[in-house]
């Protein structure tokens, strides 16, 4: 398989409303042929005279290598500022640069074994190509999706087709559980046997993932969102607080070491700060760029 | 009278044979020679390894790598960045692992890569300044130095290297005497100052064989739902094609005020023909930074699109460029 | 376990009321007190005659009058403007009739449509600026004076008051002199300095009752057929949403240093939430500038559009959001 | 006739190509009704996120006040920059914001007299709507239209049906006489016992037509095109030298004094310039703003 990140010049063959979310499929040639379940692409928003300068980041939600297009990659996202919109409205045909695949993706067991996928909101996107992944390696997969609200559970029905079981959870209780991903989870994971977990939501929801998985003693591996502005590991905007292999606390940028971090590994109380162990902290004087 | 139906088309002229010609890129800044003179910008491109697997590095003029301080350094919390309009504003507080790791693991991979590195260092002090010379003096590989001057002093209340002449001058001297004559120092100013041709005047007055122009104006934005900062940092660069009639007015009028001295332009640098907005104005190489974010591949695509537009416009030299838009009309 | 199909919505919560609240957009400046803190940027909207053929200019807190000189003068040559990312350069050179023809047409104008007139004054000297504030001490309609003092002081090599602490401290001091007590007098900052606050501390000393800031930043644009600069005047003033990130930073410092100091905001103003960001910062007010040109409404839509920003984030009183980002964090 | 210019969210209605050029229909309510031959509209260019700050300023080709569309406005424009390759590009149905009409319209004359019209390239489009007035007060038209080549003249066909007689001219011979406007217009002004010139074009051809009718001793009212920001009278960026009624030379906004100016009131030789003897010339200072 091909290594590596690649530049090309896509277009929007189609989006569709998805509950609160858009499905877009871009054709980009060369992309899904590399990609493995976890990594993301970076998009150029806005167009030819835009005053949008850097790039958007979302996870690969599924990718085909086939078909007359010359391979397809899907997303799903949410309309939050102008970049997102831009790309809600974007008719088919409308050229896309795409960066990708990007990041570290999803580490696959060697063994068979009992993976729960929690995911949050869009969060869930990334992890049906991964239960895939996983049943092919005779895997037993559970999944366990949240959301605000209905409107926003992505993939439930889909989730049941590749998972032994679904669990669903809503703040509001507008479908399933009403409550937290984490309140079910731990049952979840009892029953399944459970022996790794991996998860990709909003990083309250990781952090409190990774609680529930160290204390049942299995990894948790986690794909984190932080802002980015290049998704290719130039910019150093996208750091979050890690614990290396030498128990050294670094800030490392999640979008080339991550997006895919063991849940113990990364200072979630931390997040947002350079606590004071880590590597270089705290700055002496604040120099400007 | 003339038949206003005759409107069919008569071939008037051949179609013109397409553009072969080609313009030497070679630019020189100091005493030593660039292939071409589009670079990276420094915080923008790492130290190219990132990039190189987009493109190979070793096809740009040369490689400036993000700030190097002394000793390892985490930078500032996150959120580290806002997107501006056409810009962006950033406050990383310059994380890096600190020149020991730069030298033993950047330069030797860029070295290999065949590729050109213009080395920027950082410190807050002057001693500091002089100390990360004198250990890239022993250094293979370097091809300058580019003295990113906009920190803060810290033995004066704070105040940045850049917006003090005096200061300015001090770490220029400093770095100027610890290098290799062959090395090229280059003062990197920053536009946040009531009379930049002062600063620069004083840079060379210390020896900068050359001038970088600009660094990041000082910007802000604030979070509409928080309402505080956006930056954790408070106060972040401004970057981006925003700036650049910025950059091109800093550039024009310390080219003006210093026609010989090289410099190396940035700020907003988007296409080739931003690139050569810059040259005109003044400038020897242009170093490409916050359109790597929207466009990975952005550098190279830069060289080429210079090179065409020097060539549709009959250069055949990019350095009878230089400065060109400061000729007298005839 | 939960039936994944069970995810058709149950209604949780009944949709919430349309917004009828309002926000006592009352503000203060100085003395005065206006009824919305929405103005227009001085030069970007003549004497309002203009615009009000698309909205009553009553409706705003102010016009700011386009800078007015002693004598009618021509401005600078054509080409006058350039448009750049998110932004433009204009060298206009203050074109305009003359304080003279501004009494006799342009106020009259302004009190009669039952609008507040803000008048801008620009000088060559000091002199210059006390004659322009003695002959607007008699006229009627003259709710506060603005001080634009980017300008070249003909007696200092041309250097321009606003890059001078102490020439801009004469003109603050020679203007509030001849004013009438009442009419609060602004000083307006140019952003183009080393170090803003300290610009602000002299003008607030000279006896300035409040400061307008930023006044555009200096930039230039070279024409890539000709070659040359766009602009006749070569260098221009950079407005527009590209440089509101320096607008924010500048009034934050200022305020944070002079809280009691009322600030006219501006810089790249363009909707009902960039103004809030001014305010939020610590504008008392705000002025809408280049975005006119895109967009004539664009004042009263963006008076409109504050409101409703303020209101949403449940301020009762536009007074209690000036300045509110720089809250303690609880 | 309301008076006065408004702003009306338009949108695009259909764009087609007429030789080089553009043919924009634009869903404009409000605005046909007001506008007369001369007047032109400004539009927003880019769309939401656009990093195009200025308005764009086209004359008006011709207006429909009827139709299921609440009124139409057309214009024909080159692709110059990335506002009109903007233009050109939208898709019908896109939203552009319309301010107009603007400007001081051609005035036209009392009597029936003999009127010769000359269009350079799209300079042609106002003389049209311009040319049926005229002939509904009874007036004699004849049309002069030149361009650099025959793919940048506009209208030719459509003049003939409005005229008494058209002449062609191109810079490069590839459609009627080859050279200018200026070569041929004598002429045709004799044959038509030309009272009046109406011009629309280049500086330089408005410049050569002024002077060809002040020889000829009649008024040329000519349309000029000075770079605009605002198009409303805002701003100062559009002023050219202009002769006033008490004799003296005033920088004047070219989008409220005109763009229609009698051709002997413009100092052409001094466009560009501020001449010394312009009230408030020269300034002894350059402030910035
Ligand atoms: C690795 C990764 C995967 C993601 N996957 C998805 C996904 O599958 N579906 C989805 O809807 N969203 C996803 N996001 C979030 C998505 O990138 C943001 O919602 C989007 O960038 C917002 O852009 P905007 O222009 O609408 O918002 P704006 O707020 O206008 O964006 C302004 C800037 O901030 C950055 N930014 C803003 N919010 C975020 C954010 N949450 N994360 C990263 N950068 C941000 C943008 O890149 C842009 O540079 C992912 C983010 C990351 C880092
Ligand atoms: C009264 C008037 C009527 C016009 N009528 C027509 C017409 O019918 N058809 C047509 O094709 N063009 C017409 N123009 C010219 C048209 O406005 C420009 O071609 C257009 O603004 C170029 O925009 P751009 O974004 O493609 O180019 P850019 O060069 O990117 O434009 C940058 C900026 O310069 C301004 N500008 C650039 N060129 C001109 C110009 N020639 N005149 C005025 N402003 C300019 C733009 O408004 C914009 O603010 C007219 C101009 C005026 C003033
Ligand atoms: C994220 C980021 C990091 C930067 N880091 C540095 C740095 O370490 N040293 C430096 O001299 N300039 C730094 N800069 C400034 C750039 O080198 C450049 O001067 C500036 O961004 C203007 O160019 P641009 O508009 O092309 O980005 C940084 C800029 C950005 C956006
Ligand atoms: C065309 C133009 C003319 C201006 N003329 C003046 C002026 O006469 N006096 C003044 O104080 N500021 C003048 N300004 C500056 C504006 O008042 C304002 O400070 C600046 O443009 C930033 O605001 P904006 O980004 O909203 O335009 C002018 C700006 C423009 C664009
Ligand atoms: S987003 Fe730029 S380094 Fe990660
Ligand atoms: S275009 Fe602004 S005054 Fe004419």
């Amino acid at each position: 398989m091909a290594e590596g990140p690649l530049q090309v010049r896509g277009e929007v063959l189609a989006t569709r409303r998805v509950g609160a979310y858009r499905h877009l499929t871009l054709v980009a040639p060369g992309i899904a042929a590399r990609t493995r379940p976890g990594h993301f692409v970076a998009l150029a928003v806005g167009g030819p005279d835009t005053a949008l300068t850097l790039r958007r980041a979302f996870s690969i939600y599924q990718v085909s290598t086939q078909g007359v297009f010359g391979g397809t990659v899907e997303l799903i996202f949410a309309v939050q500022g102008a970049g997102t919109a831009w790309l809600a409205a974007a008719a088919s045909r409308t050229p896309v640069d795409v960066v990708g695949p990007l990041g570290k993706p999803f580490a696959l067991p060697r063994d068979r074994v009992s993976a729960t996928l929690v995911g949050g909101g869009y969060g869930s996107a990334p992890l049906f190509g991964l239960a895939r992944s996983l049943r092919s390696r005779g895997c037993r997969v559970d999944v366990v999706l949240g959301a605000a609200s209905a409107d926003r559970l992505f993939g439930a029905l889909e989730a049941k087709r590749v998972a032994t079981t679904v669990e669903v959870t809503t703040d509001d209780g507008s479908a399933g559980t009403r409550g937290w991903v984490t309140d079910v989870l731990p049952a979840v994971m009892e029953r399944a046997g459970t022996e790794v977990v991996y998860a990709c939501g909003p990083m309250g929801m990781l952090r409190s993932i990774s609680e529930v998985a160290a204390a049942a003693g299995v990894p948790a591996q986690c794909a984190v969102e932080e802002s980015m502005a290049c998704g290719i590991g130039v910019c150093m905007t996208c750091v979050l607080p890690v614990v290396g292999e030498d128990g050294l606390t670094r800030m490392v940028r999640s979008c080339v070491e991550g997006p895919v971090f063991l849940g113990d590994r990364v200072r979630w109380d931390a997040l947002g700060t350079v606590p004071a162990d880590a590597v270089g902290a705290p700055p002496m004087s604040d120099p400007d760029e | 009278m003339s038949d206003p139906d005759d409107i069919t088309v008569r071939t008037v002229q051949p179609p013109r044979p397409p553009q072969r010609a080609r313009c030497d890129l070679t630019t020189h800044l100091g005493a030593i020679e660039l292939p071409n003179p589009v670079l990276t910008a420094s915080g923008c491109a790492a130290a190219g390894r990132e990039l190189d697997r987009f493109f190979d590095v070793a096809e740009l003029g040369a490689v400036v790598t993000k700030s190097i301080m002394l000793k390892a350094r985490s930078g500032r919390p996150t959120p580290r960045m806002a997107e501006t309009a056409s810009g962006m504003l950033n406050s990383i507080g310059l994380q890096g692992p600190g020149i020991d790791a730069f030298l033993e693991h950047d330069l030797p991979y860029l070295r290999e890569r065949g590729a050109r590195a213009v080395v920027s260092i950082a410190g807050g002090s002057v001693a500091e300044y002089t100390e990360l010379a004198r250990r890239l003096r022993g250094a293979a590989g370097v091809s300058a130095i580019e003295v990113n001057i906009s920190c803060p002093n810290v033995s004066n209340r704070g105040l940045v290297f850049a917006r003090d002449p005096a200061a300015a001058a001090a770490v220029v001297t400093a770095v100027r005497r610890q290098s290799a004559p062959s090395v090229p120092v280059f003062a990197k100013l920053s536009p946040d100052v009531t009379d930049i041709v002062s600063i620069a005047h004083s840079c060379v007055a210390a020896g900068a064989d050359g001038l970088s122009m600009i660094n990041t104006l000082l910007g802000m934005a604030l979070d509409l739902d928080t309402m505080r900062p956006v930056l954790a940092g408070v106060t972040g660069g401004l970057s981006g094609p925003a700036i650049k009639p910025v950059a091109v007015r800093c550039i024009w009028a310390v080219h003006a005020a210093l026609p010989d001295v090289p410099i190396i332009g940035m700020g907003g640098v988007r296409s080739g023909l931003d690139a050569l907005e810059l040259v005109l104005a003044g400038a020897s190489a242009v170093s490409v930074g916050t359109a790597i974010f929207g466009d990975p591949g952005a550098p190279l695509r830069i060289r080429h699109e210079l090179e065409t537009a020097l060539v549709d416009r009959g250069f055949a030299r990019f350095s009878d460029a230089v400065g060109y838009g400061h000729r007298e009309q005839t």
